[in-house]
């Protein structure tokens, strides 16, 4: 057949191997059993954090043809060419590929596939030495490394322009513009503000954007003269809020007026923090309730008590399922990314001005991909469509 | 209507001045009608109260308002040093303690259990006010000031900025169409007031307050020029708290404006006499306009020093204060009664003027005004 | 009563001149008789203003030759048909008016309150003081004792609401020590109109060493304000504390039929009833020397703004100050160097009798009163707004509807009419020239017609209408305001001389004027004082003259002095920007108004 | 009737939290702060159990991984708060929260918020459905612009993106309000079945 006469130049080598393995195998069996594999080749994995080798082979010509035989591929490593092959597992036939994720960086290891019928196995030459180790890079993720560059670009470029003088203009959101009014309305009726961040920890961008925010309000509830309550359902965001309040009344040059007690925890549990929240807004009675960060259930609970009280309420939040709670239960709403372009909005600094508008570029640059990778599509081209694939994650 | 209502500026030289001088709360004057004062003697002289800082005793320990009193280590009434604690919180077993400091020196004026604040009112400042003028003093109010009286040469500008000033009149320019640059002042300059002409340019203003120059007379400015030199823009017309440290008297307008000759005649005849001078210009209902008063040694005036000024007749002589014909004297030749279209088809009152140049000019009567030579009594 | 009166005398104290109005019912009708004036007598050296009173009172005598004052008072009530008249008012704004402070808890909500409540009394409010207007306690007391206002209104707090604030306030207040402007030997007068809970405390801090009067909250519920009790007690402070201290006032209030009014106060008293009465919505101004005052009555809701260092000559370097060189020269239609344009304004107000003499005067200060009555105008847009701090409910379908509280009344497009006064805009030599001013600075809307107050008689029937409606409302109908015609702007943009609208005026004659209007230019069609046409307009689909965009509007427009003035040069209004292209605009619309003579010339 | 004093007890909270729907009542009060007390208590075991102990107390003490003295330094930063003087010191490792989280999610937002997304809506026009989504995503993203005026065209893209918004909140509240009828039925079970059994 074809194939062996190809194969023909290794025939002896891997005669000699076998004989040199030295297992149990009988040598007349050896022959007996299904053609090995070829094509052996083992690698680093790429792109990942080490601790693993990649193994490839081209499968034996018995498997799914020839005689049929082939039942699995057997794989074997040892650290030593010649010794020392211990079984790493069997998987079935027709696969080429084997990830072996229980290397050792700067360790050498070699590996052995054997092809397997169940009773005898013919085994492929030793290849290696082959060392795993973590690669700095994530090839597969390229794509990723050019949007973050060219996004993070387009903000620090927009930044420096603001920076500069140049006006920037800012499309208006009511809630934001709201806010003012909010703890106005607090202030004269001699209430509090009650400012709840969301019950996710700091790991989540909607409670960091929450926290931006509360230094903005904080400003405000300083310069007006009016407490702010900020109860949490995390000691990390406590902690956050605390320190955020601090610097915004140290800002407007109130610092006699921080009360670092009306910064509270409560618990981590979801439906106990809204009852002790709910808790707060019936007996503080607070005149302006602000809900930004992350939020699931509770979202009604605490907006509808809070609307009962009478309160004023702004939310924010891109949780999708929670936005129609909040738009029919508050009186105003921030969707969606409108909370984290917030602090922006609230603050007017020329370095997040300046973001914002880099932002809106990443938006346009993302719509002209969509509108030619579609087009493109259309017409059967997906190069722009694979080139968003990224390596997984 | 007998006359056309023309204001005007007084120049005058000789005249019976009075002035009041005001302290602005009430105090104790220094004075007695009848006694000869000085331009730099003090005739009254009172308390200003202190400013006042508040102190958030509530916030700062952390305490609800109505307690306060119980925390305060001073009280109402009391003094205080800069720095000294004012109130003390007591915590478990003296652990916790804070204080509150007393930002400023000064007396606890009041303690606030509503809203948690101290006031705290910083020591008074005495404040005095001269004569202003070598006079004579010939009333006094009570506890509030007195009125100082002289005779004396009396010029009003038309705008000025600085408050009250004086020194020695010295001529830093040999014509009234002069320009003053800054090249003429110098270090002899220091507390006299500079007559010049028609314009001071701004490097002149900034070497003059080097300098330590009191004042300058002259008769433009460019507007462009004052702000430069103020560092902002004048809005409304009060001026007078200007602290450049010298006082500017504007006698014609802005732009480059050719003292009238009579003003620079009869401030050069004067050189070397000691000039009061105000630059304070407020110009709504109840104008003051920027003066010069030269006090002079001779006696008191005759009685003809309550004549009125007679108004705007034929034969008046007149300056012109706006375009086309800016700054230029003339003579009023007719007065006509009734109302003429002029070229922007406005109809207005008007009179014919005869310019010194000879030509003859139909103006709106409100775009001239009289040089009054009146004698009547100078508040 | 009203029936027997026949001959009404008022009289308004200004700053500097004293007018007199008398008014005579002749048949069923009350109409303007004569009108005369004097020097304002309020300063040194006569410190009386009834001598400038009587002055201007005897101009009138002469002019109706009529008998009214006798031994130095008015003969009342009148004796036969010449002499004496029936009732005698006044308004004044001598010294400066009636100077104010206010202050409140929030500066957006119950200070804007105060100050409305201020302003609409007749008040200029010189600062408003609150809790969080960014300044330090010791610099608020600073303001406070450096102001010497003639009264303080203070207020904070819903009912309810906040006493801590309201306290501090006080004791702010209390602090500083306040004097009155006019004399020493009588207390500040302070109306405290805040939170009800805190009026035991505001006593306390304030009640001895003030005139302290307690009035009901102007803001009970942030919800609504209640701004009359608070008015009233200012106007009657006014009388008993500010104008009795002035000089000669006691004896002007003897001879009154009703309190004095400051004058500003009497203007918006007329307008908001000239308002109600037709239902409409309108914007009037005055432009004084030192001043601007813009009143607007919008769904139904008066406002006053005094724009208090916006004028003519006083405070006209402001407007350079606040408008910059650019602004104004934008609007001038010849080269003009600034170096000259700044002497020029300020010689004006150095010298703020003086007036323009050649064309090239004229027109840059009609450009700078462009700017200060535009100044003025944003001013008010800012000031005239909804209550803010109210709850809103929703649903889920107004998600991307959320509108803040607080937005301006100020409608351009609604607006039915613009009454202007004040010696630039009265006074300028050609009416379209007024009409020119005012389109240029208010940029109206639509449809909207256009009026001046001629000779300033709008504070007299202000305060006549308190006592006589019928008699102000008449004469202000036939003797006030000068019809100058209306004003078409379709809104919209598009490029130079695209076509924008079809207009179809069918005037009384009977004859149809037809014409494509261009984007970028003006129209005027004659259209006399008193006559009305029938329009119809057919705007484009980008243009909306009034009945949404691209919608035939079919109406009926009155005339003027000036006639039908259409103003294609689109809204928001743009000025070429290169200079001479500009100029040649600017001279092309003032040519089509026949705004100024020689025009073509230069 | 259940028997077990558990379900008794969670009965009585339970009905102790629901009357709060009349009013703030002192038996709503008792159940909230019991609720949020016990709650803490619990999840701050459960943290020192699933988090402390697993992730750094085993690896730093038990196995002496060395480098976990930083996590331990970090954390022990964290607790300076309690003292006033030296609180400032809590502020770096928060900072280093914040910092690499961000940083983290920056990363994770781009692949799963932005790229996978551009991707997925990235289709051949091939039907009508397709050609749905692609609008809806397109003017949903530039009704979420800041930085540019809504008018004109964009204005009227701006608006078609609040129409397919509106319809995906309709959506997503229907299904919610759905989740949140089951979350009381559940409740509502517990009572009817478990506490007083009328129900099987």
């Amino acid at each position: 057949m074809r194939r062996y006469g190809r194969r023909a130049p290794y025939a002896t080598e891997f005669i000699i191997g076998i004989l040199l393995l030295g297992t149990s195998a009988v040598q007349g069996e050896a022959l007996s059993g299904p053609a090995p594999v070829t094509q052996v080749v083992a690698i680093d994995k790429p792109n990942d954090s080490g601790g693993s080798v990649l193994i490839r082979w081209k499968r034996s010509a018995d498997d799914g043809a020839g005689m049929m035989s082939v039942k699995g591929y057997e794989i074997l490593r040892s650290v030593e060419r010649e010794k020392g092959y211990e079984h790493l597992t069997v998987v079935p036939a027709g696969v080429e590929e084997y990830v072996d994720n229980t290397t050792v960086d700067g360790t050498s290891y070699f590996y052995i596939i054997g092809a397997t019928d169940g009773v005898h196995r013919t085994d492929s030459d030793p290849v290696g030495p082959v060392m795993s180790s973590a690669q700095w890079f994530h090839q597969g993720r390229l794509n990723m490394l050019i949007a973050t560059v060219l996004l993070s670009g387009l903000v620090l470029w927009f930044i420096n322009r603001a920076k500069k003088g140049k006006k920037l203009y800012i499309r208006p959101i009511a809630g934001l513009q709201a806010v003012d009014e909010a703890v106005g309305r607090a202030t004269e009726m001699g209430r509090p503000v009650l400012y709840v961040p969301g019950i996710q920890d700091m790991d989540n961008i909607q409670t960091i954007a929450g926290i931006v925010i509360l230094g903005r309000v904080a400003e405000r509830t300083a310069q007006y003269g009016t407490p702010l309550i900020v109860p949490t359902s995390r000691s990390l965001v406590m902690t956050a809020a605390q320190e955020t309040v601090k610097e915004a009344y140290l800002n407007v040059g109130r610092p006699d007026a921080y009360n670092p007690d009306l910064i509270r925890y409560l618990t981590d549990d979801q439906f106990g923090y809204a009852a002790g929240v709910d808790g707060m807004m019936v007996r503080e009675k607070p005149a302006a309730i602000f809900y930004m960060g992350a939020f699931y259930a509770e979202s009604l609970i605490l907006a509808e008590t809070g609307h009962s009280t009478g309160a004023i309420q702004i939310a924010g939040t891109a949780m999708p399922a929670q936005l129609p709670f909040f738009v029919t239960a508050c009186d105003y709403t921030l969707i969606g990314e409108e909370l984290f372009a917030a602090s922006a909005y609230l603050s007017k600094e020329p370095l997040l001005l300046g973001s914002l508008k880099g932002q809106d570029w990443g938006k346009a640059i993302f719509i002209a991909i969509l509108l030619l990778g579609s087009i493109l599509a259309s017409f059967g081209h997906y190069f722009l469509s694979d080139w968003l694939t990224t390596g997984s994650l | 209507m007998a006359h056309a209502y023309t204001p005007g500026l007084r120049i005058t030289d000789k005249t019976l001045v009075r002035k009041e001088r005001r302290l602005p709360l009430k105090g104790e004057v220094l004075t007695a009608p009848g006694n000869r004062v000085q331009a730099d003697t003090v005739v009254a002289r009172t308390d200003l109260p202190g400013g006042i800082q508040t102190v958030n005793i509530a916030g700062i320990l952390g305490i609800p308002p109505e307690d306060v009193r119980r925390y305060m280590v001073k009280q109402e009434g009391d003094g205080v040093e800069e720095g000294e604690v004012i109130a003390r919180s007591r915590g478990f077993f003296g652990l916790f303690t804070a204080i509150a400091k007393s930002p400023v020196t000064g007396h606890i004026e009041s303690v606030s259990d509503v809203t948690g604040q101290v006031i705290i009112r910083e020591p008074s400042s005495p404040v005095e006010v001269d004569a202003y003028v070598d006079g004579e003093v010939v009333e006094v109010f009570e506890n509030e000031g007195c009125v100082v009286q002289t005779v004396g040469t009396f010029i009003q500008g038309i705008f000025g900025i600085g408050g009250e000033s004086r020194g020695e009149l010295i001529k830093v320019a040999d014509t009234p169409a002069d320009i003053l640059t800054g090249d003429e002042i110098d270090g002899s300059c220091r507390g006299k007031v500079l007559i010049s002409g028609a314009l001071v340019t701004r490097e002149a203003l900034d070497k003059a307050a080097k300098e330590g120059v009191s004042g300058i007379i002259v008769g433009g400015i460019d507007d462009r020029d004052l702000m430069d030199f103020l560092g902002y823009e004048i809005g409304v017309a009060i001026t007078g708290s200007e602290e450049k440290g010298i006082t500017l008297i504007i006698t014609e307008g802005f732009g480059r404006m050719k003292m009238t000759s009579r003003t620079f005649e009869l401030l050069v005849e004067r050189v070397g006499k000691r000039a009061s001078i105000n630059g304070t210009t407020q110009i709504r209902a109840g104008v003051i306009r920027p003066e010069v008063i030269i006090p002079l040694d001779t006696g008191p005036l005759s009685d003809e020093t309550k004549k009125e000024s007679p108004g705007l007749e034929i034969g008046s002589p007149v300056r012109i204060i706006r375009e086309p014909y800016f700054g230029a004297l003339g003579k009023v030749l007719t007065l006509p009664s009734e109302l003429q279209e002029i070229e922007t088809e406005a109809r207005v009152r008007v009179l014919e003027v005869q310019l010194e140049d000879g030509r003859r000019v139909v103006l709106p009567r409100a775009n001239v005004e009289m040089i009054e030579e009146g004698r009547s009594v100078i508040r | 009563m009203e029936g027997e009166i026949r001959f009404i005398l008022a009289t308004d104290c200004g700053s500097t001149t004293t007018k007199a109005i008398l008014i005579e019912r002749r048949g069923e009708e009350y109409r303007l008789v004569v009108r005369g004036e004097a020097p304002t007598t309020v300063e040194a050296p006569f410190e009386d203003v009834t001598r400038g009173v009587l002055n201007a009172i005897r101009e009138v005598e002469e002019l109706a030759g009529r008998r009214i004052l006798e031994g130095g008072e008015i003969i009342k009530p009148s004796k036969g048909p010449d002499e004496g008249v029936d009732i005698y008012v006044s308004t004044s704004s001598a010294g400066g008016g009636l100077q104010m402070m206010v202050a409140g808890v929030v500066k957006s909500m119950t200070g804007e309150s105060a100050a409305r409540a201020a302003l609409g009394a007749g008040a200029i409010v010189m600062d408003v003081i609150a809790s969080n207007d960014g300044r330090a306690p010791h610099q608020k007391v600073e303001r406070i004792r450096r102001f010497r206002p003639d009264m303080i209104l203070l207020s904070g707090g819903v009912d309810g609401g906040t006493v801590s604030h309201v306290a501090e306030l006080a004791e702010l207040i209390a602090a500083a020590e306040p004097r009155p402007r006019f004399g020493s030997g009588y207390s500040l007068p302070i109306i405290y109109a805040g939170n009800r809970d805190a009026r035991g405390i505001v006593k306390e801090r304030l009640g001895a060493d003030t005139a302290l009067e307690i009035v009901e909250n102007i803001r009970p519920v942030l919800e609504r304000e209640n701004l009359g009790p608070a008015r009233g007690k200012i106007h009657e402070l006014f009388m008993e504390h500010v104008m009795a201290h002035a000089p000669g006032y006691r004896k002007l209030m003897s001879w009154t039929d009703v309190p004095i009014m400051p004058t500003p106060g009497a203007v918006g008293l007329l307008i908001e009833l000239i308002a109600k009465r037709d239902g409409i919505e309108v914007i009037g101004v005055d432009i004084g020397g030192a001043t601007t005052d813009v009143f607007s009555v919008f769904k139904e809701v008066f406002n006053r703004t005094v724009s208090a260092n916006l004028g003519m000559s006083y405070s006209v370097s402001n407007v350079l100050a606040e408008a910059g060189v650019e602004k104004i020269t934008r609007w001038i239609p010849f080269e003009v160097e600034e170096i000259g344009l700044r002497n020029t304004i300020r010689n004006k107000m150095i010298r703020p009798t003086t007036v323009p003499q050649n064309l090239q005067e004229l027109l840059m200060e009609q450009a700078v009163a462009r700017e200060a009555l535009r100044l003025a105008f944003e001013q008010h847009k800012s000031m005239a707004v909804g209550l803010k701090g109210i709850q809103q409910e929703r649903t889920i379908s107004d998600v991307f509807e959320q509108t803040a509280t607080g937005a301006t009344l100020v409608d351009m497009m609604d607006l039915d009419m613009i009454v202007g006064s004040g010696g630039v805009l009265s006074h300028a030599p050609r009416r379209s020239q007024a009409a020119l001013m005012m389109i240029d600075a208010f940029l109206p809307e639509g449809v909207t017609r256009l009026a001046v107050d001629s000779i300033f008689m709008m504070p007299q029937l202000g305060v006549l209408s308190t006592v006589h409606q019928q008699a102000a409302t008449q004469v202000f109908d036939r003797d006030c305001l000068i019809r100058l015609g209306t004003c078409i702007a379709p809104v919209g943009l598009a490029e130079e001389d695209e076509p924008c609208m079809k207009l179809k005026v069918t005037l009384p004659s009977g004859e149809d004027v037809e014409r494509e209007v261009r984007f970028g230019e003006m129209i005027l069609i004659p259209l006399g004082v008193g006559e009305g046409a029938d329009i119809v307009m057919d705007p484009v689909k980008e243009f909306d003259v009034g009945a949404g965009r691209g919608k035939v509007l079919k109406t009926t427009v009155e005339g003027g002095v000036v006639g039908i003035i259409v103003d294609a040069r689109g809204r928001p209004l743009q000025l070429p920007e290169r200079a001479e292209l500009r100029m040649r605009k600017l001279k092309e619309w003032a040519m089509a108004l026949d705004a100024y003579p020689r025009l073509d010339l230069w | 009737m259940s028997t077990t004093l558990g379900v008794w007890i969670a009965a009585f909270l339970t009905l102790c939290i629901l009357s709060f729907l009349y009013k703030d009542n002192p038996f709503y009060k008792f159940a909230e702060h019991l609720f949020v007390g016990t709650s803490a208590g619990y999840w701050a075991a459960y943290y020192y159990h699933n988090i402390l102990k697993p992730n750094l107390y085993v690896p730093l003490f038990k196995e002496g991984k060395l480098l976990y003295i930083i996590p331990l330094a970090l954390g022990i930063m964290m607790l300076m708060r309690l003292w006033p003087r030296i609180g400032w010191i809590s502020r770096w490792p928060l900072a280093f929260i914040v910092g690499t989280y961000a940083g983290y999610n920056l990363i994770t937002y781009l692949q799963t918020n932005a790229l996978a997304q551009v991707k997925a809506t990235l289709t051949p026009f091939t039907d009508v459905s397709r050609v749905i989504l692609f609008v809806g995503v397109l003017t949903g993203l530039i009704y979420f612009f800041f930085s540019k005026e809504h008018r004109g065209i964009f204005g009227k893209a701006a608006r078609v993106g609040i129409w397919f918004l509106m319809v995906a909140f309709g959506a997503s509240f229907g299904y919610t309000v759905m989740a949140r009828v089951s979350l009381i039925i559940g409740r509502m079970m517990f009572l009817l079945k478990d506490w007083l059994g009328v129900i099987d």
